[in-house]
């Protein structure tokens, strides 16, 4: 027999091993939800999927009579532009910060520790702050977002251009390279990818705080309609809206890894078939 | 007339001494060989040469001016490793010298230059032997690739003097022979001042045509760092056959 | 001299007035009005802008009306004493809409009568009327504060924390006092029914503002007691109004309707100018201050219960007269009652 | 002049630049809070340091008389707990997890999936569920800790551990290693020094989520006490408690640091000059 | 008798070809070079060997018997690179061959087990040149003293037989002679059966008893998968004379 270390399954057998958890939790759900409802036909906790498609079935499918709005795509557009703008700050933010702190000694002496303290407050704890000094509108979301996310990518873009080897820089300066040239033609370009890496693994606490703020404050947003309905337990709502953040979750992470791949090839070796 | 001279240039780390008292003038169009043991400064030579250390006593003159005290283009540099863009093709490579002189805003030339650039670009890779890779991406390019595309990158600004840091360290005993040929000839073609270090002491005796060693004049084992290196040997290398090595280097570069 | 009233009302009304609501039965008349055009019809009328804004945490909406980011907000008399007026906000209670009887309820999970309550972890909403309600049940039953344990739990959570095991007594508001009281093991031990009175509910407004804009308050008080009237209505379009604000606060008709009966609404500003004057108010408010005293709500430096002035009609005052806070004005409420907005 | 890129801060320089900053801020906090003191001495939004003195004095010097305890180190103790067992079981899980997934194909290829889309699930959105399955003590706030920093930790370890040269994998078995041996003795000791790493990237946000799940339901705790006192706007509380807060993190990404460096030397190379 | 036989080994990476009807006994004690163009399926052979791959079609003996399809003990392995544990020291990286032979359970060696391990991995260590770095991590050792230890790690098994891929490929020319030497002696000391991959065609026709050169036999340009290599040429060298470079080598492995 094979040691189990050099076991490997065939491709086809790779897609089946990986549903086969995911399937199985399903199955689990679905198995406790109607031993349950059996039991207590009122029950909100485990809706059946019956329950949950009639709960889709409002949220998504019929306008709210007060907005005339449908309320799943009234919230998601809500929640997906202040998530936009936010991230896009954010972004924006951690190029110039990143850069200018790995690439000029002055810039990192002085920024340097301010951003590396900031980035271990837990932003969450600042939140009653932040709805006093930015009000109660889309100000304070889109801060608490960028406040959560822009230390921790600074910090890493930061390291990373750091990291760009001195040859590298010393041989821009000797092909003529002013400071703005290494900048924006060595240092840039090189950012660039692992932001988008940055940003990957920002996008799940940026969804986070963007849920903690529409809970507090807000009129429509995912993150409002979770905890407006908490207070009759609706789970006939609750679930389809998490598995609905997930997705949206889970594209957004496809697109940005598939836009690195496709934009900036060069950073991204053959995948190593072990 | 002298080009480069260094007059008596220490290099001091705190109480550390790198370099002590290096007095030493290059002509134009030497090619100067730099050998001795690994931590003798000869990495730390070539940064003065290039700007991007400053002597901490003495003065560093080219062409009886002081030296510019930051790396610039009249000085082209090819180190062992990194001395390419990841994130830029073969061509791009080549041509950033030139985007750089002739774009200071955006770093990229457009239209007409932009072609003259690419065209003179291209020649530059030919000559080195990468005029099938314009597209290529250094990692997808080997060692030897590598090393050529950076001489290309180096010489398309022209520079006076080239520094080369253990060039062809990394290569295989084949490539290397190869590369050997090609710097000789970009050398005369271009008319070059080239300062090289190397490890090989025979690379160094066959390139050059003057071999300088570092090393400590006084070694005291109590404390290592109280005496810095300087420019022991000078073999000026006239005819063929002084090219043997010289048995009292033998003994300086051993392998580790 | 209405030439000079409108001058004045012409000056701020560049600014736009935020009026802050959160869901409870009492309050889904603020934003049926503003579904309904209520809300536009007075602003136009009074020349003044009034945004109406949904805040989904209620003690977030207070702080943002003590901030000054709110001009009026949604509030019971004891928040309003213990958040704005303790904080320095000069704080007017522009109309009483109702008194909670039976909206706030004390349950039990396996037990029958209040004083199985002891040595329970009971969750609420620290610092709030629940906590109020619960000092309230305790004395009838002979129990003191330190019988019980009591766990902070937010609002909008209570109904979940009630299914957990270790949950065995809770003291929500409305809507979720509905949904607990519908899980199986529940039993509601005490309410707010036996206290008539004591817990308010309404809007209060800084009074920097209502003083320098009248016509605001005035405005305010119409929207509120035009759509009282409208949903107490026995006919379609009293019940296509319950029926909005059912949808609004997250449930249909009949659970609203439910929780309307546990709320005793001042849908008539008669009513509601009665029970401002009334004794009873002063009474009232001098219990809920004096636990707010010992539960330590006034604040760091509050020395005594006497710290904060109450101001109620006819210049009677609790409390310090030079620190008057919280002013029950029931001039606008008169004026209701006249038929003169 | 050199150029900016080429500019080097002296060592105390380096020291007064990265102070600069911090101070600014402080200071400019100061000014703010002067000038609102003076006009509205009862102010609570920007307290003087008279005030947070006062605050801090009631907070961390003097019992509760309810309690008997000092509140802030009752609070601390409390939250340090929790977050201390989150934490320590997400570490316990992830070295289990993120070996076998980044070593045993057959495990990656069932795991590796869930794990990845559990990764991107905002764990905050599940937090009602999390409250019905584990209830309301302290059970659903470790769970909730543990939920959010495990799959990213795991995800990284897991990767970190499949970049492990085959050629050493190799290397071990013709050594006589068996699958056990490998995990053991070459995976698992290059998988430590990763692990830290990745626990000081977790920390922040395992302070987030403690912090979410204290302000809703608790009696004792950092997150519990910032949330209780927010309805007074004390901020001179507030403000104390986030920089205590802010204090532990550093610590603790401190103290993390220095064990790596102590017990992983191998895994550190000599800092880069620049 | 014969040791290690590739019975028509070929194997396939979906449609393309990488090994055919690759026919080769391996005699006990052989010193077999293997050599031939990048990509030629060098390494994919030593995996084969090694039992990290399995062939497609065709068998392997060792003996008579079929190759066990997995790496073990019976069969060391030095790469160019990644060769040694990082986590490990010196004497660590020696004493695991041991510890796992040993302890099956906790992969550590006790009591007097452990100090004879440890015995035998310093006098192991000592035989390489590595006495003065017992406790030395591998980052702080040379790319050529990296090697050594690498060589000390699988021969402490005592494997029958070595497979070595590129071993010195990334060592300056100093260092790879001593390392020519050191190889030899064990060789001989061990009485090792060697398959060793280089890129060095002096070094293959300097160290081997024997070269095998892999290349396609045919090309098709358009098609180039449709074909796999196989052990093209196979010289034994059994005086010192035949061990010169045979001309029609030199174009084989000739520089990229
Ligand atoms: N920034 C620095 N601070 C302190 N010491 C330094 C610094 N840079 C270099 N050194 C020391 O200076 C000495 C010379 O280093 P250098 O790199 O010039 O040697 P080298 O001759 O190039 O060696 P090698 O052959 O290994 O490349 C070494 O001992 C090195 O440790
Ligand atoms: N897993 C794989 N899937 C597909 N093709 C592979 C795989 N592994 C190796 N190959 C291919 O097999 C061929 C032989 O590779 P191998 O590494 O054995 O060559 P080599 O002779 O060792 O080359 P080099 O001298 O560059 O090390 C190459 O074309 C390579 O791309
Ligand atoms: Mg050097
Ligand atoms: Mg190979």
């Amino acid at each position: 027999m094979r040691r189990l270390l050099n076991a490997r399954p065939r491709v086809g057998g790779r897609l089946l091993l990986g549903l086969l958890p995911i399937l199985a939790l399903v199955l689990l759900y679905l198995v406790v939800a109607t031993a349950r409802h059996t039991e207590n036909p009122r029950d909100k906790i485990t809706p059946i999927p019956a329950a949950m498609a009639a709960g889709i079935q409002t949220m998504a499918f019929e306008a709210d009579p007060r907005t005339g709005e449908v309320p799943l795509v009234a919230d998601t557009k809500a929640s997906l532009q202040r998530l936009g703008v936010a991230v896009g700050l954010a972004a924006a933010t951690t190029l110039v910060l990143g850069l200018t702190i790995g690439l000029l000694p002055y810039v990192r002496a002085s920024l340097g520790p301010l951003v590396a303290t900031i980035s271990v407050i837990p932003p969450i704890a600042v939140l009653p702050i932040l709805f006093i000094v930015f009000g109660l509108g889309e100000t304070s979301k889109i801060v608490l977002i960028f406040v959560g996310i822009t230390p921790v990518m600074v910090r890493d873009l930061a390291t990373h251009v750091a990291a760009i080897p001195e040859e590298q820089i010393v041989k821009a300066q000797t092909l003529g390279a002013s400071t703005w040239l290494t900048l924006l033609r060595v240092a840039l370009p090189q950012a660039l990818p692992r932001l988008i890496d940055s940003l990957r693994l920002s996008l799940c606490p940026a969804w986070v705080y963007l849920i903690s703020a529409e809970a507090i404050a807000s009129d429509v947003g995912l993150g409002y309609r979770i905890f407006l309905v908490r207070r009759y337990l609706a789970m006939d709502i609750i679930l389809p809206y998490v598995v609905w953040i997930s997705l949206l979750a889970v594209i957004m992470d496809l697109a940005l890894q598939a836009w690195s791949r496709t934009s900036f090839a060069w950073a991204h070796p053959p995948r190593n078939a072990r | 007339m002298s080009k480069l001279a260094f007059r008596n240039v220490w290099v001091e780390y705190g109480s550390k001494i790198v370099l002590e008292k290096v007095d030493l003038e290059v002509a134009d169009g030497a090619f100067v060989s730099i050998i001795g043991p690994s931590g003798a400064g000869k990495s730390t030579f070539l940064r003065l040469a290039l700007g991007q250390e400053a002597p901490t006593r003495g003065a560093i003159l080219l062409d009886g001016e002081p030296l510019s005290p930051e790396p610039g283009p009249d000085r082209g540099v090819v180190f062992q490793r990194y001395s390419v863009f990841p994130h830029m093709n073969a061509l791009d490579n080549v041509t950033f010298g030139l985007d750089c002189a002739g774009s200071p805003l955006r770093g990229r030339l457009g239209g007409k230059a932009r072609k003259q650039a690419r065209e003179a670009a291209k020649a530059l890779l030919a000559r080195v032997g990468l005029e099938h890779n314009f597209k290529t991406y250094p990692r997808a390019l080997s060692g030897g690739m590598q090393q050529r595309l950076a001489l290309a990158q180096a010489l398309i600004t022209r520079p006076r003097i080239l520094l080369l840091d253990e060039p062809f360290g990394a290569l295989d005993p084949g490539v290397r022979l190869d590369m050997h040929a090609l710097i000789t000839e970009l050398w005369t073609e271009h008319k070059l001042t080239i300062l090289m270090v190397t490890h090989d002491i025979k690379e160094a005796f066959k390139l050059g045509t003057r071999v300088v060693a570092f090393d400590k004049r006084r070694h005291d084992p109590q404390a290592p760092h109280r005496y810095g290196s300087t420019a022991v040997y000078d073999f000026p290398l006239d005819d063929k056959k002084s090219r043997a090595v010289p048995p009292v280097l033998k003994a300086l570069v051993s392998a580790p | 001299s209405p030439k000079t009233e409108t001058k004045t009302a012409a000056a701020p009304a560049a600014k736009t007035y935020t009026v802050g609501w959160t869901i409870y039965a009492g309050w889904m008349p603020w934003p049926y009005a503003e579904q309904a055009g209520i809300v536009k019809k007075w602003s136009d009328k009074y020349g003044v802008d009034i945004k109406v804004v949904q805040i989904n945490d209620y003690v977030e909406s207070l702080n943002q009306f003590t901030a000054g980011k709110l001009d009026a907000v949604t509030s019971t008399n004891m928040d309003a004493l213990t958040i704005p007026a303790a904080a320095g906000k000069d704080t007017t209670f522009l109309m009483i809409g109702d008194y909670s009887n039976g909206n706030d309820g004390i349950v039990l999970k396996g037990g029958a009568t209040l004083a199985d309550i002891k040595g329970r972890p009971v969750n609420l909403v620290e610092n709030s009327v629940s906590h109020y309600l619960l000092a309230r049940g305790l004395e009838s039953a002979g129990l003191k504060m330190t019988d019980v344990k009591v766990v902070n739990t937010s609002d909008a959570d209570i109904v979940a924390a009630f299914g957990a095991p270790e949950t065995k007594a809770v003291v929500p508001w409305n809507p979720q006092l509905t949904e607990i009281k519908k899980m199986p093991g529940a039993k509601q031990v005490f309410d707010s029914s036996k206290i008539p009175g004591e817990i308010l509910d309404g809007l209060i407004i800084s009074t920097e503002v209502a003083k320098a804009n009248p016509n605001l308050a005035k405005a305010l008080a119409g929207i509120w007691y035009e759509t009282t009237m409208l949903m107490n209505q026995q006919d379609a379009a009293g019940q296509a109004a319950r029926e909005a604000m059912a949808k609004l606060s997250g449930t249909d008709l009949a659970g609203y309707e439910s929780q309307l009966k546990t709320t005793y609404l001042y849908y008539d500003p008669k009513a509601a100018l009665a029970a401002t004057a009334s004794p009873d108010l002063v009474a009232a408010n001098d219990k809920v201050r004096k636990f707010s005293f010992t539960a330590g709500l006034f604040g760091q430096g509050a020395k005594s219960v006497d710290d904060i002035g109450i101001e109620f009609p006819g210049g009677k005052v609790l409390g310090d007269p030079k620190n008057v806070k919280l002013r029950f004005d029931p001039t606008y409420v008169q004026m209701a009652a006249d038929g003169k907005l």
